[in-house]
């Protein structure tokens, strides 16, 4: 078992014929990913790196059975991809795309969850179960697997968690980066569920950022659900109030949504925080042998 | 993209919102013939985009339009909380009754837009919800099903609205979430919203935040961008498509990932270094894009050295390898890099560097970790 | 038992201090109906026929547990009427209201199906629970308990039916008038479903009229998975194609929708249509008697 | 309401969509001027409102001004299928290359409006989807998220439309949206869309739809509507309120209730007579309505007789009654009506009509169902 995707997801890439999709259509081909369909809207009929490709999604789906999704359209147009996809009747999309409006993403968001679908992104570097699938962008060579579970709002620091795990040879089970921007699919929360119900995870890694209140519901949740450990990581502990710190996911707005309020959310419910990626996995290596 | 109330007043107006009569000057002889037309009792604001102006000194009244004149005089180059005032709107003051809250802004966690409103106002929302709690009511409207009358009254009568002003009000707030959808704003907000002695209700300010990303399809709002108040290199670096704030230490950081960009400072932060700015070239950059965060880095004198932090997903280790080398070969510099490379195509990217430090023997020091980093800059910041 | 509304609702009616609003809660409150609230925004703390009246739903809501509404406000603010019945948690909303643009109706019926709750109308005579209760504008005189249940998209065939079967000594166990707009709450199909669960109901009279496929869905359903018997009736046998005959659901369009069409579908379902309303009484009370 | 093609055309062209040049002219001499400014080639549209005009002699196509003062001629003042011809609309004619379908219709069991798509055009839709089912395809598209460009690329795969075509249908496919939103539309189409010979997209016809209950917020088309073009009844009965329609029979139907209305008729038919209309009062009508329902069906001469069938559920039989003493109070009336009064306030109704009946003596009828009073209308009738 994996969380929401597995050896088994038949996966249609959205934008394959692109720079972006091809090059890591092929990164994902070769870490086994079942890439069954690519789809270009006017390329149908080609192949490319032995994927054939369709017009729509629809396409994809009726002739190839594809599930699930990757999308790696440009941002004017990924809120319509996405939506194509749902309205395919996939069940998980994963939106690379950075820089989508955000009454794009509002319109995404409530599409896919009145149609019961999974949507991780916007803006993120997708999930990986670990020598199952990889669906996303993420530099498949740092990780092992293992039992525990990652969720992280960056993409970058994700890889350098699981970097650093692996080096302590602590393998993972599912790593899902959610997005760094303000609407995005899944919350802490939803992940933290599947995780707890995960047979082939023990522990989880939570990495989050200041802005949103998004880890101080999971805490709650934490406190109150979740009976596996969870270690976090929070970045921005330095980063001065109210100026931008790229994607839009970190603001500090009113004194909400800082590092410090979340740090103290997530003590509080039993978890803790360390102050690098390096203490993270440190405090990880110390949690799971005491299991 | 934050407008200037000025702007935001235009786009108001044209939207049926009352506003008081006024102008905007870039001059004292500006000011001096606008106030001489509303007739010399006004309001000069410096058009800062920062909150808290009024209480910063940025709002003067004034009876004519001499003293207009004098007090743009002060006004004017004055800086507001690190904001230079180069813009006075001057406006009619008005016999103020009472003063009112309404805003929309973006709730990450409801997952759409939150009207909030209160009856009353002139304070920071803050104020007003820490102390006339009974006095401010929220809701959330689906942007799916957009927003609708009931939602309104409800709020009105949640947050202890006079009856009196219900159709003016409901009116206004209808005008600001088309405003809202039309422009694909974050947030739109207007405090006070202002009861005259007339009875006439008008937005006395009004604040009208754009959504960065979607720009591209507002061309006309695009052009409102004002650079004279940002920090000179911001603007350079925005115009080459790069996500830079510039702070106050003297390590440049160069990261892709804002997560990362943040954790590497803290990490500067942890070994007792400072951060001479917030620099995050993306996912998927370019060799162009590294090059052309190398040199915006350099343009800043404070910076002793540039820790680059890479750990490759999206981006390739190569890239961001060649853009180095771009950057050393086209421009001079002494400053030293500490340079950390992981992930996707790492081992073409240290290929490349070891290939151009022993070629041109300048001096790029390569890390293994991250943390490792952080302490090599500071020492090399010292 | 009955369907959808029972003697232990609890009723709000949206418009009270109108003249259709007061004459019909009046009505309702003397057949027994548990009317706990009324709503006219401005008009909140004062009390009509002994029932409080709020400015919002959601405090009739909060303040007297109502669970159903009964809608009699004009047709321009009869949607948002309807949307925050549905977002104050009322469960049953019943909509009198003729004349809704049907942009708004589509809005309405996508809002409350996404609630899950449950669309009367618009423009219908309501709903009856035979001596339960009655959320509408129905003359309760004519109806006698009993096990008969009726759904129709019309409201004066609806009484002349209900009143003919009283006549011949049948009773009705619920009777509800779906509404005769395009675009409305509950289809035939949603209704017979819940007949065919309801022990008190053993028979059902189906009347219908020209226009739209609901009559043809339905005799689908009944040919599939009814198992009580179902009488019928079809309105404008004689209309002349294309001419727009009333309210908005009695469109011939293209051939498709007639009376013909709808008499043929429910025959091969095994339903009986009767040609005149006291034909469809006698067929019933044939029906009634054989089981 | 449906709109003209003239008029339909020019909201089309307001919103982007291209038509071809082209005048409305309610006179042969206007013909003769546009033919002329048109240089002559022009196709005469008569503009009426119903389908298959073109099969029916109402387009006409000419070579010269002279030869379009002619046709003019022979067209004003014919009668289309029913529908008197008194505009005709005078438009360049057009190189044809191609001809194609596209238009939104409201689909009442989907819940939405189905976009509609042919890659032939030229003939009725129903026409395409039974001879070219392999070139038709739709989408119905959920209003509440609104029309998305992978449900139009699609449907235009499914049809089969040349990607040349894909770009200009596409724009032509969200402007008809638009137009289907903004003007609360419940059909829009344009047939034949036209691709010229020299590769210009057309929309050579044009239909606009307007749901009648939306018309209270769209002032601006309410005054499009034509009366030329409605039977002189139906359109005093429509400035009364009243639902009417005007058929060819001789006994007057009075109801409430669409439903009960069109039962009505099939009961006076299944007794083999006639009804001269169908007049739906529709629910709690007040006597005044009443009143102007009786005025209405008697300026009709082929009345005989009328049956007033009402069931009172939230119209009042009491009303109804007192409506009926107004109208014989006020007008000399001498067709008899045959009256059923059932349902809400029955017998207070009843006790009204009684006693009028006894103090005027005039004929009314009283019947006790609605069977018993379709055979004595039907026997008035004789």
């Amino acid at each position: 078992m994996a969380i929401i995707v597995d050896e088994n997801t038949k996966v249609v890439v959205q934008g394959i014929t692109g720079s972006q999709g091809s090059f890591h259509a092929e990164r994902m081909l070769k870490y086994g990913t079942r890439i069954v369909a690519g789809v270009t809207p006017g390329k149908g009929g080609n192949t490319v790196l032995g994927v054939p490709v369709f017009d729509t999604v629809r396409q994809a789906v009726e002739e190839r059975g594809a599930n699930a999704s990757v999308i790696f359209v440009p941002a004017p147009f990924a809120a319509d991809a996405v939506m194509e996809a749902v309205d395919a009747g996939i069940d998980v999309v994963v939106c690379i795309t950075e820089g989508i409006p955000v009454h794009d993403e509002l319109k995404m968001y409530k599409r896919v969850r009145a149609a019961g679908a999974t949507l991780i992104g916007p803006n993120c570097p997708g999930i990986i179960s670990v020598e199952k699938t990889h669906l996303g962008i993420m530099p498949t060579q740092i990780f092992k697997p293992g039992k525990v579970g990652i969720v992280s709002r960056s993409g970058t620091l994700t890889y350098q968690v699981a970097y650093n795990l692996s080096m302590l040879g602590i393998g993972q089970s599912t790593v899902i980066g959610i997005g760094g921007d303000r609407i995005v699919g899944l919350s802490f929360v939803d992940v933290l569920k599947l995780f707890e119900e995960d047979d082939e995870t023990e522990a989880v890694v939570l990495i989050g950022e200041i802005g949103g209140t998004d880890e101080e519901e999971a805490a709650e949740f934490i406190a109150g659900s979740m009976s596996k450990p969870v270690v976090g990581y929070i970045a921005g502990i330095t980063a001065p109030p109210g100026k931008r710190m790229g994607h839009a996911g970190a603001i500090i707005e009113g004194g909400r949504g800082t590092a410090e309020s979340k740090i103290k959310a997530l003590n509080e419910a039993g978890v803790e925080v360390g102050r690098t990626p390096m203490e993270v996995a440190k405090i990880v290596e110390k949690v799971v042998k005491k299991e | 993209m934050r407008l200037h109330e000025y702007q935001a007043k235009q786009i108001f107006s044209e939207h049926g919102i009352p506003i008081a009569k006024g102008e905007v000057a870039t001059s004292v002889d500006d000011v001096r013939k606008i106030a001489e037309k509303l007739g010399g009792k006004v309001v000069l604001k410096s058009q800062v985009l920062v909150g808290g102006r009024g209480k910063a000194g940025g709002i003067k009244l004034s009876n004519s339009a001499e003293e207009a004149e004098e007090l743009a005089r002060e006004l004017f180059g004055k800086v507001i909380k690190g904001h230079l005032v180069s813009k006075i709107y001057v406006e009619e003051q008005l016999a103020i009754d009472k003063e009112m809250y309404v805003g929309f802004t973006l709730d990450r966690s409801r997952k759409g837009f939150t009207l909030i409103v209160s009856s009353v106002g002139g304070m920071d929302i803050e104020e007003i919800a820490a102390e006339h709690p009974d006095r401010i009511a929220s809701v959330t409207v689906d942007p799916i099903y957009g927003l609708w009358d009931y939602q309104i009254r409800n709020v009105l009568y949640a947050a202890g609205m006079p009856k009196e002003y219900f159709k003016q009000v409901t009116a206004i707030i209808k005008s600001l979430y088309s405003i809202l959808v039309k422009y694909e704003a974050e947030l739109t907000e207007i405090n006070p919203l202002v009861v005259t002695k007339s009875g006439e209700m008008i937005a006395a300010d009004a604040r009208l935040n754009i959504d960065d990303n979607a720009l591209y399809r507002h061309k006309e709002l695009e052009k409102l961008r004002d650079y004279t108040e940002v920090n000179q290199l911001e603007r350079i670096a925005d115009e080459k498509g790069l996500n830079y704030v510039k702070l106050d230490g003297n390590i440049g950081v160069i990261a892709n990932g804002a997560g990362m960009s943040m954790a590497t400072m803290d990490l500067i932060y942890l070994e007792g270094g400072k951060p001479a700015n917030f620099l995050d070239i993306g996912g998927g950059a370019s060799s162009e894009v590294v090059k052309e965060a190398i040199s915006t880095i350099l343009m800043d004198e404070n910076v002793k050295v540039i820790f680059m932090n890479i750990f490759g997903g999206i981006t390739r280790c190569d890239e961001v390898a060649n853009g180095l080398v771009k950057a050393f070969s086209d421009m001079e510099v002494s400053t030293p890099i500490v340079l950390r490379l992981a992930g996707t195509n790492e081992e073409e990217g240290r290929q490349i560097i070891q290939k151009f430090v022993k070629k041109s023997g300048i001096g790029i020091y390569v890390v293994e970790t991250m943390e490792e980093g952080a302490k090599k800059a500071v020492e090399l910041a010292r």
